[in-house]
């Protein structure tokens, strides 16, 4: 038996174009992080730290790797009698043909048939592209507690950021009762994280309601969230205040996992209470070689290190020769390189070669290089 | 594919003991590299040699293997066509003079007639080797001798491979004797404890052992059977480790400091299996200074690690030193602490005592959970 | 390391019209047979014992239940550190929309780049919904031993009813010749099963050759295989002569199933050798009342025997009730039969209930009946 | 879900004994139905009570047991989040006075200590019940008790549950006294030998029992206990078995024939788990005869069967009548042979003798293997 009667829906979608090349062959939550992560081994894990035992994974575009990457569901332990992950894509029906997902709701809305199997009594929708550890057991509390329809995750933002997000506005009970996209002059900090709890047998009606509207865009925050503000729902803000990062750019990419290297970085990921699962190799320790030099960095096992290393995240299957130098960069799974190179505030995508004496990246740069060519070598 | 084998690995002999490591767990639960355990290696050589059917032998303290070897989905055996069978003895003193392979067969003897294969292929759970045991089964049939005996040729036989047996061979590569290495010379051939036969002489040895003596092993009536069966060797070449003492344990583990044995023997097309434990990479910090060492997941490095094994979820304080050393699991090395030559157990926490040093070839062992 | 380098792919996109109310809400492959399986079991079970790795499951049509299905692997031990089974939907790419898969061949053309992440020697096709055991081991010994591009399993047919299949004529050496489909004189009684193991990097090439084409139908049969043989490839005849059966019609399944009533039925189920792997739940045995009368009859855990049963074959969760009577008809998982209610030469669907003292069916009708819609009782 | 615990699944006390199957296999992979080993229940409790990090003990032949549970998974554990750790003894002669819970505890006790959660649930592998831990564990923490335990009214003490103890409570349900069933009334409170209290006490008890007698169980602790602590007692209700005697497993296995008594117990809401081998339906040939009777599946039924449960892969062959029995898998019933009040092992062939009748209460036991 379930030990929540909650089922998860991740919106893995996303083109996450902001990426670039980075998401050329890789859908956005499948994008590597954190020296041996994969963007959606945080959704997953919460998910299973949290006692959710059915995960659907809603993904349309370019998802062979994701697809087989979460299909196999034991890397969160969901491989039990009762658990599973499921990929859920667009699908052909009997009454209707082949159709992308046309927003949040409508993922959702096409899937009405796969939750009904399960028949849970609430379902909570999360964003399979940022790095957090949340337990949505306690969140489930107090959506219980409140007697909520609709329970939205927030986080403060400093108030004069505040006009760039979603701003809740709530009562002194939490009680949402307004909610402004990006509004000019916020009456809160209070942002949306993209992360719901809905009551099922609410949100089903809302939604074949929604199907149905030829003027909706099928979004929640868009369109669900207003329709149920204005009708008498209840909808509560639920306050969070961990590690959260939304990686949506090179930048903050980079950013989120430079954060690795603070002694007392507030995502912890060495605590054996809240794992983040992922897929793990038998492969050997990291080596360091005679010639290596290590001046703070996190480091992955299977990463051979040969050069100078300064300030960086080091993925597994990485190679670094003897005499090239890595500085304040991300080197993602398989990158190499070779004697002589220097890499600087880069993020070296997966496979890519950076050829002898090659110089990559600038120390003074403002933006982050990202390279995801093979950089030629000089003799 | 046409000749079937299913796999047999065994444990340590009883007059084997590894100090230390031994007293709490079988030797193929040790830990090699920080990240593997022995017992890995015989299981990936089989899995890859596309054996799916598998009896691994456990007589003391099982729990560690049991919970390692689990239903072994990671040794890549499909579940429901294959399955690594665990197999108990309720003669488990581990010295005791009864604790032989053959009475572990014996109280198994249901579960081994009812193997559908014909051959077998026995590996012990305590030798750290790379094989293809199908070409091993190929050549076998091929040459249509009794049983095969695979051996490795060793030039340090005085000083390592002690509780081993050696082989003799004769031209024809027949083996004339297996008996126990007295080290008597530098050269000897090592038995490596793995045999190919079919299951008919298999349960034939182990029917006849009983009435020979309570106290025989496998070894020692092939040993009997090569005046009257066609016992052939086969050499293995690469890398060989038979951790049959704290001394053999230690340079096994640091043999493999050298990038070219490393690279040999972890090779992508022959992939070695073993349970992950979803630890996090390892955190360097300003001051650290690391060099010529392997070094595990989830660990926190703020001193000197030179030439030396790292386990997973290690901490090296500030200012500690450690070098020429195994640092098994869930250490953790204190501020200012100096080790040298040691093979330090898991849990150890080593504060006060700010100086571990062996002094001989043989290095310090640091007993698990000790607070020093 | 895969003890095959071979690959498996599972056309499963069948709509299986012919299967009326069956596959309204199911895909055909995971339609119910013989008391306890879905169809796909025979392929995915074929595979797990054929020593195959990794098998891709093809669909787009209505696949909530097939995928979260076979999205399972661990029901066919295919769940280990290298192997699964995936599902392949049609993807948006980063090049090209969103696309149905137009012919068989197409289906495996839009997974190139799935089939390239494993990098295999051969590839195997396989269709979702044929019941029959083969070990695809021995057909790749076969592939390999003469060299092929391309091997066709095939069956002998009786001679006279050739004219309806996909006829394969061969020289003395098993090297196919000619490929007729339904010929109106046929040389030869081989007809082709549908399955084919392809050397990859031969087939990669024909695929993307036949994408381009626009006067392709994108079909093996129909376009890849005549191709070949125009070509100087090397195709082969590899035959088989075990239970096979194509479950496309109700009649055709009724008697699937009804052949498991023989005692020395070919498909020999419980040989452990080979057994057929499904979802086996942890239900209590069969309960047969003392009511009962069972005359003749194949049936599940799980099911409650309190009426009369003959010549029929029962799934789990099926309940007869006392004084309800079963005779030469299949009753599908979850099947209720009430008291005094008849059920006669018919196929009963999922959770279908049959009401106090209902008829169903006729002794003497040609055709199965398909009870698809709970029937009323009468008092 | 405030309050978390670990569990404890424990092996029958050394005293109890159930004749015939027990030489085979410990009271915990007994079949039940021919379908679920006993082991089932407590696991399946413990999982659908949400808890999943389970301590399972074995002692003696625990090959079955551990193939049986394997990685966990089938019990709707997260095998990431949570694991069953099977856990040995080394003590482990079955009848050793020495093989005590609490030896097996006291051997394992750096892995009950390293456990993060407050609470403990002990239950044991050899009763078969329905029973919310969850709902246990929030009563005794809202009462404030020190150990609750679990107890079951029963009307037939006198013939069964005579290896069990049985409970006196005062008005407020306190425990008063905790000692062996004599057999003296019809009506008695049987212990459930299933206990809920802190993981402080828990290792309080396991300490304590060492320095008091080294033969001491958790159950003679816990009835010193009573004197100190506040022992309290919480009524089950519904189906309950203690499989302690081979009367009390044929009881067992032919009460659940009452149909109304097997709905009541195998409910949707509340699974039972078990380790399922992918076996086909059976099969009833025309003249088959069934009636009141649980069949698994794989079975080829030519003959007749009444008030029995029939294992897997078992045959029944033309003309052999099988009556108030138990006949476990792959037992194959020859032609004409009539079986009636018999408890018939795993892969029995009876051929040559045509009946096998016991006259008394108690069932024949046909033991293992055997060809009759």
């Amino acid at each position: 038996m379930a030990q929540t009667s909650m089922l998860a829906m991740i919106l893995a979608g996303g083109r996450g174009s902001r990426l670039h090349e980075l998401t050329k062959k890789v859908a956005k939550p499948a994008v590597a992080y954190g020296g041996k992560y994969r963007i959606i081994d945080f959704p997953l894990s919460n998910c299973a730290n949290s006692g959710i035992d059915i995960v659907g994974v809603l993904t349309q575009y370019e998802s062979v790797l994701l697809n087989s990457y979460v299909a196999a569901g034991g890397r969160w332990g969901l491989d039990t009698k009762d658990s599973g992950v499921f990929v859920l894509t667009p699908r052909e029906k009997a009454d209707c043909g082949l159709d992308v997902y046309r927003g949040t709701a409508d993922a959702i809305s096409q899937n009405i048939d796969f939750i009904d199997a399960y028949d849970p009594e609430y379902i909570l929708v999360l964003s399979g592209d940022h790095i957090y550890k949340m337990n949505y057991d306690k969140m489930l509390s107090f959506h219980k507690e409140m007697g909520a329809d609709a329970t939205i995750a927030v986080r403060g933002v400093p108030m004069k950021e505040a006009s760039r997000f979603g701003i809740m506005n709530t009562d002194d009970n939490r009680r949402i009762i307004e909610f402004e996209e990006k509004p000019e002059k916020p009456k809160s900090n209070l942002a949306s994280m993209g992360i719901y709890i809905f009551t099922w047998k609410t949100m089903r009606k809302l939604l074949i309601e929604d199907m149905k509207n030829p003027d909706s865009s099928h979004d929640f925050g868009k369109d669900i969230i207003p329709v149920m503000l204005n009708g008498d729902k209840k909808l509560y803000a639920y306050e969070f205040s961990g590690y959260w990062k939304d990686v949506g750019t090179i930048d903050s990419l980079w950013e989120a996992n430079m954060d690795l290297l603070d002694s007392d970085n507030e995502l912890n990921l060495d605590d054996t209470s809240w794992k983040i699962y992922t897929e793990d190799t038998g492969i050997i320790p990291q080596y360091i070689a005679s010639s290596a030099k290590i001046d703070g960095a996190y480091i992955n096992q299977g990463a051979h290190i040969g050069g100078e290393v300064s300030r960086s995240v080091i993925f597994s299957n990485v190679k670094i020769a003897p005499g090239a130098k890595v500085i304040d960069s991300v080197l993602m799974p398989g990158a190499i390189v070779e004697e002589g190179a220097t890499v600087t505030r880069a993020l070296v995508a997966e496979n890519i070669r950076i050829g002898k004496n090659a110089k990559v990246g600038n120390k003074k740069s403002e933006e982050i290089l990202l390279v995801a060519k093979n950089v030629k070598g000089e003799d | 594919m046409a000749n079937k084998a299913f796999g047999v690995i065994n444990s340590a002999a009883n007059y084997i003991r590894v100090e230390g490591l031994h007293d709490y767990r079988p030797i193929g639960a040790f830990s090699f590299l920080g990240r593997f355990r022995v017992i890995d290696f015989p299981i990936s050589n089989m899995s890859n040699s596309g054996i799916n059917r598998i009896h691994v032998y456990l007589n003391s303290r099982p729990r560690s293997i049991v919970e390692h070897i689990g239903d072994g989905r990671h040794y890549n055996i499909n579940s429901k066509r294959g399955n690594i069978q665990l197999l108990f003895t309720q003669n488990n003193g581990h010295s005791s003079i009864y604790n032989t392979d053959i009475n572990a067969y014996l109280e198994n003897l249901e579960q081994i007639e009812r193997m559908p294969q014909d051959y077998v292929i026995v590996a012990p759970s305590y030798m750290i080797y790379k094989q293809d045991y199908q070409k091993l089964l190929d050549e076998h049939v091929a040459s249509g001798t009794d049983i095969t005996l695979l051996y490795h040729k060793v030039d340090q036989a005085k000083e390592y491979y002690r509780a081993c047996n050696v082989v003799t061979l004769n031209k024809q590569k027949g083996v004339q004797s297996l008996e126990r290495n007295m080290g008597t010379a530098k050269e000897k051939l090592i038995s490596m404890d793995t045999y190919v036969m079919s299951k008919e002489i298999f349960v034939d040895l182990i029917k006849k052992a009983k009435k020979e003596s309570s106290a025989y092993s496998l070894a020692d009536m092939i040993a009997l059977a090569c005046e009257t069966l066609d016992v052939r060797g086969y050499q293995h070449k690469g890398f060989f480790a038979a951790i049959t003492s704290l001394d053999d344990y230690y340079r096994a583990n640091m043999e493999m400091l050298e990038y070219a044995t490393a690279m040999d023997f972890f090779t992508s097309d022959w992939p070695f299996y073993t349970k992950t434990t979803d630890a996090c990479p390892t955190q360097y910090f300003h001051g650290a200074s690391v060099t010529n060492s392997m070094v595990c997941n989830a660990g926190l490095i703020e001193g000197t690690v030179e030439n030396s094994i790292i386990g997973r979820n290690v901490h090296i304080g500030k200012g500690a030193v450690v070098r020429n050393s195994i640092i098994l699991s869930y250490a953790d090395i204190g501020d200012g602490v100096y080790i040298e030559n040691a093979v330090v157990d898991k849990w150890v926490e080593v504060k006060k005592i700010k100086k571990i040093v062996s002094e001989s070839v043989t290095p310090t062992y640091v007993k698990r959970n000790d607070k020093l």
